[in-house]
């Protein structure tokens, strides 16, 4: 099993009710398999994960890539900053 | 050889132009381009609104990652620059407040030190983990952007 | 109707580009682009030498006179502007200190306001009757510059 | 007879060694004419007449232009602020 720590920002953060969770997934999940198991597990943030940036280890990730050991995943909609 | 100063921070403070100007000026230096956001009270564009005020959250460590990249964009694009620096202030903050700040300094003025600043900005709205909620008389609302960043970028 | 802020000075004192901004910025401002222009102590393009100071002179109700038009003239061709501010500084001034200063601000950062402040340091450097005697260490000389305006320009 | 302000700047001061003079000049004299008659009195200012801008009451003028009554008359170099 791999721990990671999810982290939630704006939207994201408000549909999950919470800033980050500790989670434990199986070994080699990618991220779209990280997604549709936080989809399954928590129906609040289903409708998030259609436009949901996903960045590991403070990097912008892709759907296949795996997720590493104990990364640390950044969950949030398009930047709005300025 | 004098290191170039790369300024990049999220902030809970006001936003010094006087300091960081100061900071990202070298002997060299004779020309600086700076830009800031401020929140605006009345938006007359697309949809007309009034906004009471505006609630920055930034993932912190990343959004300061970003900001480096961007000011290394810069450098890559634009060799003559000397100082640069990118700060994004969070929290709540009401309108008439500098909200962002992108500042280039080089030898000229003629040399793109316009575009560079113009280029971070850019970037920064692209990139940088920072999200807004706007409160506005009537409610309030998550500001989203509508870029997609490439993976690794 | 709020009156468009629009400031122009010669001084002596220091440039607070924080002032400056504040009083440029109205509520419906969203973005402001300024450019200052510091002293060089080392010039490498051209004629590479140091600086030890600039001292600056200037035909002071004029220069006033001529900073008001460029104004007028950013409004004429950006008519998005809200706030602009131009400042030159005169006097002894030593190496890394701002000297002069253009703002302007819009309610959004894709209007003009860059090519607004661009523009509007490249016509005081044409028109605004002031002058810089360089003072380096083999001596000191007047920079003169190039442009003719033209009568009633 | 007319009575002038002259302001000289920059390089112009240096050469006439003063930063104003009140002057009487003829009526209806032009710039031109003006610039003529300071190279023939102050042969120190002759150089300066070539490149000199000259300005009637804060406005920039034309060798042609007749100088008005009382006239501010401003003669300086290029400028060369910022």
């Amino acid at each position: 099993m791999n721990k990671i720590k999810l982290l939630f920002f704006a939207t994201i953060r408000d549909r999950a009710g919470t800033k980050q969770m500790d989670l434990e997934i199986p070994d080699n999940l990618t991220i779209q398999e990280l997604k549709d198991k936080l989809s399954s597990d928590y129906p609040k943030m289903a409708q998030s994960m259609k436009s949901v940036l996903m960045t590991i280890n403070r990097e912008y990730a892709f759907d296949e890539q795996i997720v590493p050991q104990n990364a640390e995943i950044g969950m949030f909609p398009p930047v709005s900053g300025g | 050889m004098i290191p170039l100063p790369t300024i990049f921070s999220i902030t809970e403070d006001e936003i010094d132009l006087n300091d960081l100007l100061e900071k990202i000026t070298l002997t060299s230096s004779g020309a600086a381009a700076i830009f800031t956001g401020m929140v605006r009270g009345v938006t007359a564009r697309d949809n007309p609104h009034e906004t009471v005020y505006l609630e920055y959250e930034a993932y912190i460590p990343m959004a300061e990652a970003k900001m480096k990249q961007v000011a290394d964009e810069i450098r890559l694009k634009w060799d003559v620059i000397e100082g640069i620096a990118i700060v994004q202030r969070i929290g709540k903050l009401y309108p008439r407040t500098p909200t962002v700040l992108i500042a280039c300094t080089a030898a000229h003025r003629d040399t793109g030190v316009f575009d560079a600043a113009r280029y971070g900005i850019d970037r920064l709205k692209e990139i940088v983990p920072v999200w807004k909620k706007e409160v506005s008389p009537t409610g309030e609302e998550w500001i989203e952007g509508d870029y997609i960043p490439k993976p690794g970028e």
